[in-house]
Formats: C-alpha cells, structure tokens, sequence
C-alpha cells in the first residue's frame, strides 16, 4: 500500500517536473517562467524525498526555490516590459536544428539508460535510515569533502563581487 | 526500495535535461536561457542523488549540494550582467548579440 | 565528535597565496582612497602570483611521490606543481599587461578576480576527484565570467561575458551530467578509485566520459566545442583574454591528461580516438577560419583554438612522452599568446580602438621592441626554429608518432602549412606595407611609456625564445611531472 | 670551436648591426666588415682541414636536448666545407652590393643578411637532425622579411608563396625528421644508422626537392627571383638551394640507402626534365632575372642527376657544380642588379648594345657567361662532365640529356648576353648608364677569381669533397 | 729541352693574352699588338725547339708525354693536364703558331684604328693559346677543352663587331653549332671512361682493341660529331660562311688556317679508334666528299669575297675529311699545312682587297684591281693557283695525293670518291677563276674607282711582310712531300698515325695529270664565261637554290631553333604559367576561401554554439558507446 502511495506521489513529481519544465521553456513571459522553475524545483525536491535525500529537498526549497528565485523575480520585476522577447524567431533552421539537436540528446540518453537498465538498476543498495540526514551530510562536509565545501564557498564569494562589479552604476554614468 | 526503479528517476533527469537543453538552444531572452540552464543543472542534480540512492554513497549527494551553491552562483552572475545589460539599453535577446561574429 | 582531516597545507599553500592576494586586493577598493587603489591592488595581485609560482616550485621540489590528499579531494604531485608554476608566472605577466590598461574603476576588482581565477586554476590542476573538478572548474569561470565583461561600457565586453556565461553554463552542465553518469556507474567521485572500481554499467561510464570530455574540450576550446572562443577573446579585455588564451588551456589540458589517464585508463583505446579526432577539428577549424580574420584578437583566438589541437594531439598519444611533449609545449605556448595578446593590448592602447590587420601596419618599423616581439611571436606559433614552439611541435609528433599516430603527424604538418598564411600575415602587415600605409595612425603624438607592458613582452620573448635554447631543463621538469601520471 | 665560431661570428654580427644605432654607412660598413671577417674565418678553417682526409673534421658536439636524442653537433665534411665558403663568399658579396645600393633600413637589412648567413653555414655545418632542420628553417625568417621588405612590386606574393611553398616541404620534413629520430631513437646523424622507409625518405626528399628547386616543384621561383632584391636573389639562388643538395648527400642518400636507390629512378626522370624544362623556359623568359632563375633549376637539375648518379664522378661533380654554380650564379644576379640599377629594367627588348665604351663590364658579362653557359675549360664544365659521366651509369638517356643541356646553355646564355651587351643600344641603355665602378667591379671580382682558379685547377673541389676521395662509399657506407 | 718548348709554346700566347687583359688601358693599342705577335712568334720558337728535339731524337722516343698536374678527378679517375709530344701534334704546333704568328702580326696593320684593338688581340692570344692546347692536349678532356676554347674565341672573334646584329648573329650560330660537336665529343669522352677508364689519348689506343664494337663505333660517332661540327662539314656547316662577319685575319687565322682544320686534326689523331670503327671512318670521309662537292658548288654563286673563300675553306676540308676517311693520314695533314698556307695567303690578301675599299666586300664592286694592287695580285694568284693544284705550287702536292689515295683504296667507295675528288677538281678550277677575274681582272668598277686609296701603296709593312712570307710558303710549302721522291713529310706524319692506304708512284702522276687538266678546264670555263660577262650557272632555279647554300639554313631554322623557341613558349604558356604559378595560387585562395566558408559557420548567434555542442556531444557519445 505504501507502495502504491509512492508510486504516485512519483507520478505527480514527476509529471509536475516535466511539465513545470516545459512551462519554462514554452512560455512567453520570464516573470511566468521563473514561476514555473519555482515549481519545478519544488517537485524536483519531493522526488530527492523520495531518494531518501531529505536534507537536499530541504535546501532545494530554501536556497533555490527561496532565494535565488526571489533574487530571480526581483531581478525580472526590475527590467520590467523589457524584458519580454518572443518565443520563437531567429533564422528557422536554427530552430529545427535546436529541436534536433535536444532531441538527438534525450534519445541517446534515454538508449543509454535503456542499456543499462539490466545491469543493476533494479536493485538499488539498502541504505540506514540516516542516509542523506543533515547529520551524516555535515560530517561528511567537515571530513572527507572539506575542501569541496571550502570552495563552494569561496566560488559564492566569487559571485558576490561579480554581482557588485556588474549590478553597481559607474560614477561618470550617474553623473550624466 | 519502494516506489519506481532509480532508472525511472534517470529518465526524468534526462527528460529534464533535454527540455532544458532546448530552452537554452531556442530561446531569446537571456533571462529564460538562463533558467534553462537551472533546469540542466537540476536535472544533473537529480542523476546525482538518484545514483547516490542507487549505490548507497552520500558523495553524490554532498556533490549535488555543492552544485546548488554553484548554480546560485551562477544565476547571480548572470542575472548581474543581464542588469548591466540592460542598463546599458542592450537589447535583452541573445540573437542581437552578435556584434562579435566571423 | 568529528575528526577533521589533517590538511597539507604546503599543497595548498599556492591556492591559499592567490586567495589572500585576491582577499587584500579587495580589501583595497573599500579601504585605500581611490588613487593608490590601482597601484596597491596590482601590486598584492603580482606579489600573489610571484609567491604561488614560489609556493608551487617548493612543492614540486618536494614531491617525488604523488600524494593523495583528504580522502581523494586532491592530489600532492608534480604534475600539478608544474602546470602551478605556469599558471602563476603567466598570472604575474597578465598582471604586468593589466597594469596600464584604461579601466574606469573596478581596479581593485578587476586584480582580486584574477587573483582569484588563478587560485582556481592553480586549485584545479590539483584536482583530484570529479567534485572538485568541477568546483574548481567553476571557480574559476565564474571568475573569468565577470572578468570578460568587466570593461561593461564597451558592448561587445558585455556579449562576450554573456556569451561566455551561457555557452559555459551549458558546458558545465553537460560535463555535470557526464560526472554523474561516471559517479552512476562507479559510485566513485575519486580518480584513482573510479580508474579500479567494478563499473556496474559500460554504457554510463562511457557517456560520463564522452560528457566529461566534451565538458572539458569546451575549456581547452578544442574544435567543435570552440565556438565562444573567438566571440569571447575578441571582446574581452585583452589582458584578460591573454589570461585565458595562456592559463585556462593550461590548467584545462593539464586536467584532461590526468583525468584521462588517471581515472580512465581501462577506456583509452576508445578515448584516444576521440581526442584524436578532436584534434583533427582544432586543427582544420581553427587554421581555415584564422585564414579568413582581420581581427587580430580574434585571429589570435583561432591560433589558439589550432594550437588546441596540437596540445590534444600529445594527450591523444596516451604515453609518458605524449605528457612530457604537452607539459613543454605549454611553457612556450603560454609565452607566446600572453605575448602576443600583451602587444596586441600595447597597440590597441595607443590606438584606442580594436586592433586590426591593417592597424598594425607599420608597427614593425615604429615600434621596433614590439614588432620584434610579435614576429618573435608569430613565428614561434608557427613552429619556426629558435622559438620553443618548434621544440613544441617536434616533441607532440613525436609523440604522436611513438603512439603510431603517424597520419595525425601528417595532419599536424598540413596544418601547420595552412597556419604559416596567417601568421605571416600578421608580419606582413607590420613590416612590408608600402608608403601610405605604413604611416602610423596613432590617437596622437608618442604612444605612452608602458614599462611594465615592455617588461611582460620581453618575458614572453624571453621565455619563447629561452625555451629552444634551454631545451632540456624544461624537458626534464616536464618529463618529472608526466612520470606523476599512472602511464 | 672554429665551426661554432663561423656560425656564431655573423648572428653576433648581425644581433650588434641591429642593436646599434650608428649612421647608415657606419652600420653597412660594419656588416660588411663582418662577412670579410667571416670569410676570413672561413679562410683559417679551411688552412686547418686536412683535405686528404676530407672526413668529419673541427667537430664540436654538445647535448641540447639529451633525453630526445637531440645534440648541437657540427663539423665540417669536404664537401661541406667546400659549400659553406662558397655561402660565405656570395654572403660577402652581396652584402657589399647591398652596401653599395644603399639599402633603406639598413640596420634591419644588414642584420637579417648576416642572420642569413649564420643560418646557412650552420645548415652545411649540422651533423644533427634537428640542428639541420632548425638551420634550414632559420633560413627563412631572413629571407621572408627580406624578400618582403625589399623585393620589388609584387614582392609580398613572392615572399608569401615562397615561405608558405618551401614551408610546406620542410614541415613534411619535419614529420619524416620526427619519425626518423624516433625510431632511430637519436637524431645526430653520426649516431643514427639507415632507414628503408620510402614515406620517411619522400618527406625529405620532397622537401630539398621544393628547396632546390627541381622540376616540379619550383612553383615559387620565378616570381622569388624576380621580386627579391637582387643580393638575396643571388643569395638564394647561389647557396639557398645547395642546402638541399647537402640535405642529399647527408641525409637523403646515405640515411636512406634503399628508399634512395628505388626512388632514385623517379628523381632522375625529374631533374631530367628540370634540366631540359629549365632551360627552354629561360631561352624566351623576356627578362635577365627570368632568364638566370630558370637556368638554376636547369642546374639545380644537373647537380641532382649528379647526386642520384650515386657513384664517385656524379658525386664528386655535383659537390664540384654546386660551389661552381654557386659562384656563377651569384656573379650573374650581382651582375643583373648593376645592370638594372643603370637601365631601371630587366626587360631584354630595352637592353642592349652596353658593350659599347662600357669595357670592364662588358668583359665582366663575358667572362660569368662564359663560365655559365660551362665553356669547356672552366670549373662549371667540369663539373658538367663529371656529372655526364657519372650518370652513365643510371642510364645513358641521362647522359645525352646532359648534353643536349649543355647546347641549351649555350643558347640560352648567348642570347641573353647579346641582350645586354651587343647590337645597337637599346631604349633603356642611356649614355649616362657608365661602366662598372672599381667598387662594383670589387664586389664580382673576386668571385669571378675564385671561379678562374677552380677553373685552373677543379680538382682542388673535386677530389676532397668526400674522405678519402672515395664519394660512393663516403655517402653510401661512411656517413651513415 | 724539347718538351720545355712545347710549354712553352702552350703558355706564351696565354701570357700574352693576360698581359693585354690586365694591363688595360696602360698600354697602347699598337703595344698590345706587338704583345700578341711576339707572344705567338715566342711559342713558334718553342714550336720550333720541340720540333727539333723530337727531330733529333730517337724515332723510339719520338712520342714524349709531359705532365703538369692532376687537373680534375674523382674517386679512381683523373684527368691530368698533360701534354702530348709526337710526330703529328709538332707539326700542328709549327703551323698553329707559325701562321698564327703571321696572321697575328697582319691584323696590326689591318686593325689599325679599329679603337679596341687591345680586346682583338686579347682574344687572339686566347685563340692561339686554345689551338695549342687543342693539338698539344694528352688526353681527350684536355682536347676538348682546347676544342671548346677555340670556339670561344671564335665566338669571340666572329662578334668583335658586336654592334653588327649580322656578326652577332653570326657568333652566336657558330657557339651553339660548335657546343653540338663540343656535346658529343664529351659524350664520347663519358663513354670512354666508363669503357677504358682513362682519358689519356695513348692509353685509350691501348685499349681500343678491348672494345667491343657498338662503344667504338659510338666512341668514333662521338668524335666525328665534334669534327663535323669543328671543321664545317656536312650537315653542322652552315656557321661557317656567315663567320666572314668577322675582321678577316680572323677569317685567315680560325677559319681558314687552324681551328676549322682541328677536325681533320682529330681524325688523325683518334685514327686507331677510327679505324677500330671502319664504317664510321668511311662516313667521315663521305661526308667530306658530300661537303667537298657541295661547298664547291656554292661557291659558284657567291658574291662576297670572303665567302667564295670561305666556301672553299669547306671544300678543301673536305678534302682533308675524305683523306682521313679512307686512311691517308699523311696526306690528310699534309693538305692540311698546304691549306693553311695558301688559304691565310688567300684570305690576306683578300684582306688586303678589301682594307683597300674600305670595307667593300662584294666583288660586283671590284675589278680591275690587278693595276691598282700589283703586289697584292701576285700573292692573290699565288694562293689561287695552289687552291687549284697548278704543279709546283704547295696544293697541287697535297692535294692529288689525296685523290690518288682515293684510287688507291681500290673499293667501290674508293673510286666513288676518287671521282668526287676530281670533280671537286674542277669546281675548284671554276670558283677560284671566277673569283679571281672578278677581282682583279676586267676594268675597275665605278666603286672602286670612287674609293680606292690612292697613294698609300698595297698596305702597310706589317700587313705586306706576312703576305709575302705565306706567298713563298704557299709556293714551295709541298716541296715536302714530293711523291716517289722525296716525301720526308709524310713519313713524319706516318710515325704517329700509320696510313691505310698509300698511292703508288704511278697512281699519283696519273691522278695529277687528270685532275690538273680537270682544274685548267675549269680554269678556262669561267675565264671565258668572265670574258662574255656572264654566270658559270646560268639556270636561274640553280642559281636561287645555290644562293640559298641549298636551304639548309631554312632547314635548320624549321628544324631546330623555331621548333625550340615554340616549345618554350608553349611551356610557358601551358605549363609554367597555368600549371606550376597558377596551381599555387589556384590552391592558395583555395584555401583562404574555405577559410571564409568556415568563419561564417560562427554566425555569432549564441544559440548556433550551444547547439554545435549539443550536437558534438551527442557524436561523442554515439562514439564512446556505439565504437565501445
């Protein structure tokens, strides 16, 4: 029976993934598409759930559906109408050869997947309870992946001074 | 486990992967290319701890936790220079950018 | 209670060096009144990379051994030492070539991202697993990023990093992917552990690699991946382009050798191939279109592109020699496009607009130091002897060669050929227009005095010419730093 | 050390020329001063080689780059000796033209000719594989920026196919010279045994053959010729092109004994036909410089038939025409140049009729035609006929062919020293075009000395180009 | 001693003509002649000393070689510059400088004034010194050095005018005729090598008899080439008769006296490699017969005095060919001597005719001059009456001794040219009284009643004196070799070259008695045709075929130089330019604009680089797990 219920809860993340996904892409207004990569990533959290990756979904929903996308729709809000570009346009070979080449990937990885899937995919390995709790995440973030969590802040610093060098008005140009 | 096999999950991840790949080859605005390419990284991010559930092995995890920190980084660089952008009256569509060609 | 890992500082004391250069040179824009920010900035930043390059020496004097650090997060050798070396001289020249470039502000900026961009790649070269791989391939992007389009009043400045931010993004993400797919099949991140563990699936690993490869080919700006390279070097400041035609190749070739050979050493019969046609794209791509250019950055960015090319073709050969002949090729590689683009940057400077064919004109018979220098330059891009670049050349088809690759040699030489059109173009230009032309169009009276520019051209010229002369030193460091690699 | 000396004294020379800021004249005389010094060395190395033994000799060897097999190894075999003077001389002499005509920049100018020279007696000079190639590529960086710098109107054609084309042939070189080094394991060429693999071999040999030039690969000569600046034309033409007759002769034939012989039918054919094709173009080429530049692959031709014909009297007479050539042929374009510098044309229809009043060079004209066109008795007939005989031996096809070029010189050189110098003046030739000046006469002169000695007495060439006077068995056993 | 004249015989005249080179204008004219002619009287002297010593000695030792230095080699072979001392290459020695001397020290007078006479006498120097090493050389190499520098100086010579397009011309056609005979003489000197090894003339002899008969006959066909084309025969003549462009000692010195004879001289001395290869000796000797009758023919119709001269020169050369041909060694050289005595004679006085008019040459122009030229018209009649072989006079010795020869040979061949000889008997009756009634009999022409020099009398002493010395020569020069007699000449000449063939006393009188009465009909033929005033050949067709010297100019032309100046430029236009330049370019901006092609796939549209990785990466992977 709980099996069941996973199975659909599978099923409404999933298909809210894809189709939040494709709401990104297709639609006209950043402002809505930045709405749907919220709900994406939303969905995106309920299946890390599932993968027993409790405290990523956590930070899924507070970092990146919380921060960066409020930073994201500030961001829209501010360059307004502007903003705005068609859907489509640009030279129509380039577009078929877009949605061949994107396709070309999806098929290929898909056959990919489909030829390992004998391999072992079925049987994935039995995990502790505290897999992927924000306890063992820690440890292993002082420990054995210290440097990487050392890096990724520096490379957010990084994007802090970008942020200033490229978002802040030069004088001479405030003078005009 | 429960639920669908991992390889299910690697089809959404690829599924995503591929629609995102299509949003950054089709669109216009860089603003929307820009999200595109958050749904790539998602879709990577979703692999990782699928494979990392698959195997028993928080590293995938913790990577997918770095690449968050990274992508956000990302997203503020790019959001940054589309300000700057924009700021200078450019016109926010990647096919106008094409001063530089040859 | 939790262990924290012991942590050899000494490795990564280069890192750490340019991280608190970068650190200072910020604290300089907020604290320093604005007219020693330049001058105090500048100066952390070089001193940065002068001590890294010391740092960096020291630890590969002290490594005969590789060694393996936090748990497979990074690696001790002299692999990484030498590309550190490389990276951090070519860091100080770069900062030499910035000194006098007009800049509105964002000084003190403008150093601390470099000197953090070096770090990166200083960092990255150590690498030692596939997550910080990609975390230092991101440090130092974003970096860069910012850095291309930190000359915001210009337009094409602000294409360029945009165009660099998405295609780069779409890199990352693919190479990303690869990433999982190999951690999918192995269920390591480590190198060393990836290289011996029981893959569960064939077809992940090899989709991984063919990411991962893609993901770093985009880096090395090898051919097809190449396509931002011109947009991007062409409308970034020319200093930071001289950065990122010398140091990112750099530290990306040096990566893509270890990653191959480390981690995929099982697969190299398939690899090597891939690489090799790689190679035959740089190749062909990058001198048929560097034919076409008036542009000269962005002729230089397709040499570089070629030069790609000829740097795959020693990965290609999957051999000691192959790591040997791509850790001498870089020393004058490197040499020669910081040089190059420095002379460009000098120009363009005294012209104030982008620098063309035609506005070399003269250059050679005006400006005698700099047209010495860049002939110095282009021949040595060519492969003409008394520059380190025929050595290059020599020792990668060697290689090449040892491996039984004979018919990319052929290729090399072809493409060598088409090469000599351009580069002799760009002397043509500055030696052998006739009257009128030659009559310099300068933004008015003597160009400025730029003694630190000289001084970066002369290293150049130093180094491209002191690497065919001083062959075997450079030879037997290198061959040091290969033999780290598990052949 | 004297070896390294001579290769070193003039791209000192020229490193000081460059750097220097002295007036005009001061910087010409300089260069100059430094050629005759160089030849003045030359004259000392050559008192110190022992000629009877003509084996490898003032032999210097350091490691370079040990790990690869890679050495600066020079020295000095007979026949190269006998090259490297003739390269010295020309060298000497056009500079002092250069001198004479007043080349603009002449601190770049002269700097690059004394660069020039240090290039090509390295090239005679190298015993290594890679020092080889690194000098005879070396060669072309003057020389680009000569022909392109000074050259004439379509000057930057010229020297952009001349490099791109030569280059071309010296980066297939380079392969054949990678893969010969690395399976030899060495590059020195003392050190290194044979190869039979033909590819190797073609590399090299396509590349002397675009160097020489032979037929037909000598697509960037003519306009070369025309276009460069009448010193480096003869520079070219005198001891550029002999670097690949010493590529032959030290590396093509000995390292490559098999490929050599097998492929030596196909080269003979061709420089057959160069010889033949060379001089029935020069016979109607329109101008003086077209008509030197097509009797040098007719020659270049000859002296290849003489290679190939891999016994003593062919080799011996290739070694003994090549420095013959040499000299003619520099004495020829010096001699063009004070022509055209008088007339302001090279066009045979507007020349003639100089021998009037105008003694020194008419006799000057004569005797380098003369000498030229091989007139029995001089050192270039010698040299003909030994390479006659020798190549009897490939087939006597060879041989007639030879002589039918030897009554093809005689047209061709007759009719061209008419142009210039008999019948009626023609519209170019003004009374104030005067006779040579001491200076000039001093600049031909003594290569027309050289010549008339060798032309007394060819053995002096002839019999100490190879050790032991034995040529066959010095290229095809010693030297590898 | 002896061989110390014969060097220095080699080298005087080559002093001199460095002497005249180097000194320059520090030197008068008149000094340098004097220069050239005591340099060449110098090397008779040693002429006459070697001459004398070789007379002296032992008939034993009659064959001396003499070796300076090892002028070329390579590997095992070497060619020395030797020099060979024997019966034969004496007496070439006495005649070269001996007449050369002469004729040297006419052309002072005869030059006088010219304004470059140093240049003139540098280049006869050079001559003389060439012939010397051309009759003196040891071996082949160094015969044909002397061989190629006499037709240097020839060319040299025959241009001295060169503002004169004819004498350029003229000079250039003798250069290139003679570099054929110079290319096939080597020829035979390459096959020589490979076959004996050596170059020296008396090893070579040696090993004549090891040949096989293919080397030799070529080795001899070799030589006959450069003969042929040395000495003005059939088929490499037609330079000759337009060498007359040339000062006329030249004409007397080179193509009269000496260098044209240096085929028969070759004959002779390569007769045991002729005679190794009988059929190309007989060759030899027909196409003498052939020249001998053709030139005669010619002859006929000139007008040019020189040139009637000069066609002679061929016919009697042929003479010497046919004497040599058919074995007659003696008589070969003999004629030789004879020839050059009474054809310089010729020639000079011809000289003096036309130095006299100023130049005029025709002999339309000229008549009656016997009053004007008393002196001159002696020596003129002289020569011509030797050129006919009148008895008593030196060619009526040499010359039927080599029909009789003819007769003597006794074969088919023989008799053909026994006939051929006496025919040219007669045409040389013909030509030779034409030529002389027309110069100096009849009455003066108005031309030569305008320009005349009176008063200064024949000419000036330096021109009379050599005159007069070659007038005796030509009268008694065959008083040494009187048949049945006295012919101590031919048994000199025998101990070098042993003849094949040798007339009987009676042969010899009955053949001169045909051939002088053949000579005076044709003596009294053109006399009486000049007394009716007009032609020998009255055939109009004939006439213009003869005027054309039988089109073998034309032919030539058609044959040979247009063929070669159409396939030049036919090169040219079809292979140098559109193949080998234009295939360059053609690639060149090939390449350049592929390169555009390339370039413009970067459209700087963003999403075109996105989707080419898209793309790479999924060959990349297509690739790796597909190739896997």
């Amino acid at each position: 029976m709980g099996n069941f219920l996973v199975w659909v809860i599978w099923f409404l993340a999933a298909g809210g993934c894809l189709a939040s996904g494709v709401a990104v892409v297709s639609v006209t207004n950043p402002f809505y598409s930045a709405l749907a990569l919220i709900g994406n990533l939303a969905s995106l959290a309920v299946l890390y759930l599932l993968l027993a990756a409790e405290f990523l979904a956590a930070a899924q929903v507070l970092v990146y559906a919380g921060a960066v996308m409020v930073m994201f729709l500030f961001v829209v809000a501010y360059l307004g109408g502007r903003a705005d570009a068609p859907w489509a346009g640009g030279p129509p070979l380039l577009r078929t050869a877009a949605v061949v080449a994107a396709a070309a990937l999806l098929v290929e990885i898909v056959a990919v997947l489909g030829l390992a899937w004998g391999d072992n995919l079925q049987d994935p390995a039995e995990v502790a309870d505290s897999f992927g709790s924000p306890a063992q995440i820690g440890e292993l973030f002082l420990t054995d992946h210290l440097l990487a969590f050392e890096i990724t802040s520096i490379v957010l610093l990084v994007a802090a001074i970008g942020g200033v060098v490229l978002g802040t008005t030069p004088e001479k140009e405030l003078e005009e | 486990m429960d639920g669908p096999d991992i390889g299910w999950y690697l089809i959404v991840a690829a599924l995503m992967f591929g629609i995102g790949a299509l949003g950054v080859m089709m669109r216009r605005s860089p603003l929307i290319v820009l999200l595109s390419l958050e749904i790539m990284i998602n879709a990577a991010n979703l692999t990782f701890i699928a494979f990392a559930r698959q195997q028993g092995d928080l590293g995938g995890q913790i990577f997918a936790l770095s690449v968050m920190a990274v992508a956000a980084a990302e997203v503020a660089i790019g959001l940054g220079l589309i300000v700057a952008m924009a700021r200078r009256r450019i016109a926010l569509d990647v096919d106008q950018a094409s001063a530089l060609r040859g | 209670m939790i262990d924290t890992p012991s942590v050899d500082w000494l490795a990564l004391s280069p890192t750490v060096a340019l991280l608190c250069a970068s650190g200072v040179a910020l604290l300089a824009t907020v604290i320093v009144p604005a007219w020693m920010r330049r001058g105090i900035a500048a100066a952390t930043a070089l001193a940065g990379f002068v001590v890294a390059a010391v740092l960096a020496g020291i630890v590969f004097d002290e490594t005969p051994t590789p060694e393996i650090l936090l748990d497979g997060s990074m690696v001790r050798d002299q692999l990484a030492a030498f590309a550190q070396v490389v990276l951090a001289v070519t860091g100080a020249v770069v900062v030499l070539v910035s000194w006098s470039e007009d800049r509105r502000d964002n000084h003190g900026e403008y150093y601390a991202l470099l000197a953090a961009a070096g770090a990166g790649m200083v960092f990255f070269v150590g690498a030692e697993n596939l997550m910080t791989l990609f975390l230092g391939l991101e440090w130092f992007s974003l970096c860069l990023y910012i850095l291309v389009a930190i000359d915001s009043e210009r337009e094409t400045s602000l294409e360029a990093g945009l165009k660099y931010l998405i295609v780069g993004g779409f890199g990352s993400a693919v190479l990303l992917f690869g990433a999982a797919f190999v951690y999918g099949a192995t269920g390591e991140l480590s190198f060393a552990e990836i290289a011996v563990a029981d893959t569960t699936s064939d077809a992940f690993l090899l989709t991984g690699l063919a990411m991962i490869l893609a993901g770093l080919a985009f880096k090395v700006s090898a051919a097809p991946f190449h396509m931002w390279t011109p947009d991007v070097y062409q409308g970034a400041p020319s200093s930071v382009t001289a950065f990122m035609a010398a140091a990112t190749k750099t530290a990306a070739l040096v990566v893509t050798l270890r990653v191959l050979v480390t981690a995929f050493p099982d697969q190299s019969e398939i690899w090597t191939i891939a690489v090799a046609v790689l190679v035959c794209a740089s190749l062909v791509w990058g001198n048929l279109a560097a034919l076409a250019q008036s542009d000269v950055k962005r002729l230089l960015a397709y040499s570089s592109i070629s030069h790609a090319g000829f740097m795959l073709m020693a990965i290609a050969a999957n051999s000691e020699r192959g790591g040997e002949a791509l850790l001498y090729y870089l020393v004058p590689y490197t040499a020669m496009s910081v040089g190059a683009f420095a002379v460009v940057a000098a120009r363009e400077r005294e012209l104030g607009r982008p620098v063309t064919l035609e506005s070399l004109a003269g250059l050679g018979w005006e400006r005698p130091w700099h047209g010495i220098a860049m002939w110095t330059f282009m021949l040595g891009m060519a492969g003409f002897p008394l520059t380190g670049g025929m050595f290059g050349k020599l020792f990668v088809f060697s290689a090449a060669y040892d491996s039984g690759d004979w018919w990319l040699v052929l290729v090399g030489v072809a493409a060598t050929a088409v090469s000599l059109a351009y580069y002799l173009n760009v002397v043509r230009w500055m030696y052998m227009r006739t009257g009128p032309e030659l009559r310099l169009v300068p933004a008015g009276g003597s160009p400025p005095r730029d003694s630190a520019l000289s001084v970066a051209i002369g290293a150049g010229v130093l180094v491209t010419v002191g690497s065919f002369f001083a062959v075997q030193p450079i030879l037997d460091v290198a061959a040091d730093a290969a033999a780290s690699l598990p052949f | 050390m004297l070896t390294t000396a001579l290769i070193l004294l003039p791209v000192v020379g020229a490193l000081v020329v460059a750097a220097t800021p002295l007036p005009r004249a001061t910087t010409a005389g300089l260069a100059f001063l430094v050629a005759l010094m160089e030849v003045a060395l030359w004259i000392v190395a050559a008192s110190r080689f022992d000629f009877d033994d003509g084996g490898l000799q003032l032999g210097t060897s350091r490691e370079w780059a040990e790990s690869f097999g890679i050495s600066y190894s020079v020295g000095f075999y007979g026949f190269s000796l006998w090259l490297t003077g003739a390269a010295v001389i020309v060298s000497a002499a056009a500079i002092g033209y250069a001198v004479w005509v007043g080349r603009d920049r002449p601190r770049a100018y002269h700097a690059l000719m004394l660069l020039l020279t240090g290039a090509m007696v390295a090239t005679f000079a190298a015993q290594d594989l890679l020092l080889f190639y690194v000098s005879f590529e070396a060669m072309l960086i003057p020389l680009y920026v000569l022909v392109g710098v000074w050259g004439g109107a379509r000057r930057q054609v010229a020297t952009l196919t001349f490099v791109v084309y030569t280059m071309a042939g010296s980066l297939l070189m380079l392969a054949s010279v990678v893969a010969f080094g690395v399976t030899q394991g060495t590059f020195s060429l003392t050190e290194s045994g044979t190869s039979d693999n033909v590819w190797i071999f073609l590399g090299f040999a396509i590349a002397f053959a675009i160097k020489a030039p032979l037929f037909p690969f000598h697509g960037w000569l003519p306009l070369a010729y025309r276009e460069a600046p009448v010193e480096v034309a003869a520079v070219l033409s005198a001891v550029v092109s002999k670097t690949a007759i010493y590529g032959f002769l030290r590396i093509g034939v000995p390292k490559f004994p098999e490929p050599a012989d097998d492929l030596s039918g196909v080269i003979l054919v061709l420089a057959a036909a160069g010889l033949v094709y060379g001089s029935l173009l020069a016979f109607r080429a329109p101008d003086l410089r077209g008509v030197v530049a097509y009797s040098s692959i007719a020659q270049m031709g000859l002296i290849t038939l003489g290679v190939f014909a891999f016994d003593d009297l062919g080799l011996d007479g290739a070694v003994l025409q090549s420095v013959a050539h040499g000299l003619v042929s520099a004495s020829m374009f010096l001699l063009v140049g004070m022509v055209e510098h008088r007339c302001g044309t090279g066009q045979l229809a507007s020349l003639g009729g100089m021998a009037r009043g105008r003694p020194v060079l008419a006799t000057v004209v004569l005797v380098a035609g003369m000498i030229a066109l091989a007139v029995p008795g001089s050192a270039t007939f010698a040299g003909e006929f030994l390479i006659m005989a020798g190549v009897y031996g490939q087939g006597w096809g060879y041989s007639a062919v030879v002589a039918l070029g030897i009554v093809l010189a005689a047209m061709y050189t007759l009719r061209v020293i008419s142009a210039i110098l008999h019948v009626e003046p023609g519209v170019a030739v003004r009374d104030e075009a005067l006779d040579l000046r001491t200076s000039e006469l001093a600049l031909v002169l003594p290569m027309m000395l050289v010549l008339l000695v060798l032309s007394a007495w060819p053995a002096l060439v002839s019999e100490s180009a190879f050790p032991a006077n034995n040529a066959t068995q010095a290229v095809l056993e010693a030297f590898r | 001693m002896t061989i110390a004249g014969a060097w220095i015989c080699l080298l005087a005249p080559l002093a001199g003509a460095l002497a005249i080179t180097l000194a320059g204008r520090r030197i008068s004219r008149r000094t340098a002649g004097w220069i050239s002619t005591l340099t060449t009287f110098v090397a008779f002297a040693g002429a006459l000393v070697a001459f004398f010593g070789l007379w002296a000695a032992d008939p034993s030792d009659r064959e001396q070689v003499s070796t300076a230095y090892t002028w070329l080699a390579a590997g095992d072979f070497e060619v020395e510059l030797q020099i060979l001392l024997d019966t034969l290459s004496s007496t070439m020695m006495l005649i070269v400088s001996g007449v050369g001397g002469l004729i040297v020290w006419y052309s002072m007078g005869y030059m006088a004034g010219d304004g470059e006479e140093r240049r003139y006498f540098a280049y006869m120097s050079l001559f003389v010194f060439s012939m010397l090493i051309l009759v003196q050389a040891g071996n082949f190499l160094l015969l044909l050095v002397g061989w190629g520098l006499v037709g240097l100086a020839s060319y040299l010579l025959i241009g001295f005018w060169h503002h004169k397009p004819e004498a350029v011309a003229a000079a250039k056609k003798a250069f290139v005729m003679n570099a054929i005979g110079d290319a096939t003489f080597a020829l035979a000197c390459v096959l020589l090598i490979w076959e004996t090894g050596t170059l020296e003339l008396l090893g070579v002899f040696d090993d004549v008899g090891s040949l096989s008969t293919t080397t030799v006959n070529l080795v001899a066909l070799g030589l006959l080439g450069g003969a042929v084309a040395k000495s003005a025969q059939i088929p490499l003549h037609t330079w000759l008769p337009d060498a007359m462009e040339g000062p006329t000692p030249v004409s007397a010195l080179i193509h009269a006296a000496t260098m044209v004879t240096a085929g028969v001289y070759l004959l002779v001395r390569a007769s045991p490699i002729f005679e190794a290869a009988p059929d190309v000796q007989h060759l030899a000797a027909i196409l003498g017969a052939i020249t001998l009758l053709v030139a005669g023919v010619v002859a006929l119709v000139q007008w040019d005095i020189k040139r009637v001269i000069a066609y002679s020169t061929m016919s009697q050369i042929g003479y010497m060919f046919l004497a040599a041909g058919i074995g007659a060694y003696g008589y070969a050289i003999f004629h030789l001597m004879t020839h050059a005595f009474f054809k310089a004679l010729l020639f000079m006085t011809a000289g003096l005719v036309i130095h006299h008019l100023d130049g005029e040459q025709d002999i339309r122009n000229m008549g009656g001059l016997k009053k004007l030229m008393p002196r001159t018209h002696i020596a003129f009649a002289v020569g011509a009456l030797a050129l006919m072989g009148i008895p008593i006079f030196s060619g009526f010795w040499s010359k039927d001794g080599i029909v009789a020869a003819a007769f003597a040979s006794g074969d088919a061949l023989g008799y053909t040219l026994y006939v051929a000889g006496l025919v040219g008997a007669l045409l040389t009756g013909l030509y030779t009284t034409r030529l002389y009634f027309a110069v100096f009999r009849g009455e003066p022409s108005e031309f030569v009643k305008t320009h005349a020099h009176q008063g200064h009398g024949e000419g000036p002493r330096s021109m009379v004196i050599p005159v007069g010395v070659l007038t005796v020569l030509a009268t008694i020069g065959g008083f040494v070799a009187i048949p049945g007699v006295w012919e101590p000449f031919l048994h000199w000449i025998d101990e070098t070259a042993e003849p094949l063939v040798t007339a009987t006393v009676a042969e010899d009188y009955g053949t001169s008695a045909v051939a002088v009465t053949l000579a005076l009909i044709g003596f009294f033929i053109a006399r009486r045709a000049f007394v009716a005033g007009r032609q020998i050949v009255r055939s109009a067709d004939a006439w213009r075929v003869l005027e054309h010297k039988l089109y073998f100019d034309e032919l030539y032309d058609a044959l040979f130089f247009r063929p070669a100046v159409a396939i030049s430029v036919a090169l040219r236009r079809n292979v140098e330019e559109p193949v080998i330049e234009r295939s360059l370019d053609e690639i060149g901006s090939g390449t350049i604009q592929v390169g555009g092609e390339v370039a413009r796939v970067q459209t700087g549209l963003l999403r075109t680089y996105a989707i080419a990785i898209a793309f790479a990466v999924c060959v990349l992977v297509v690739v790796f797990v597909a190739v896997r």
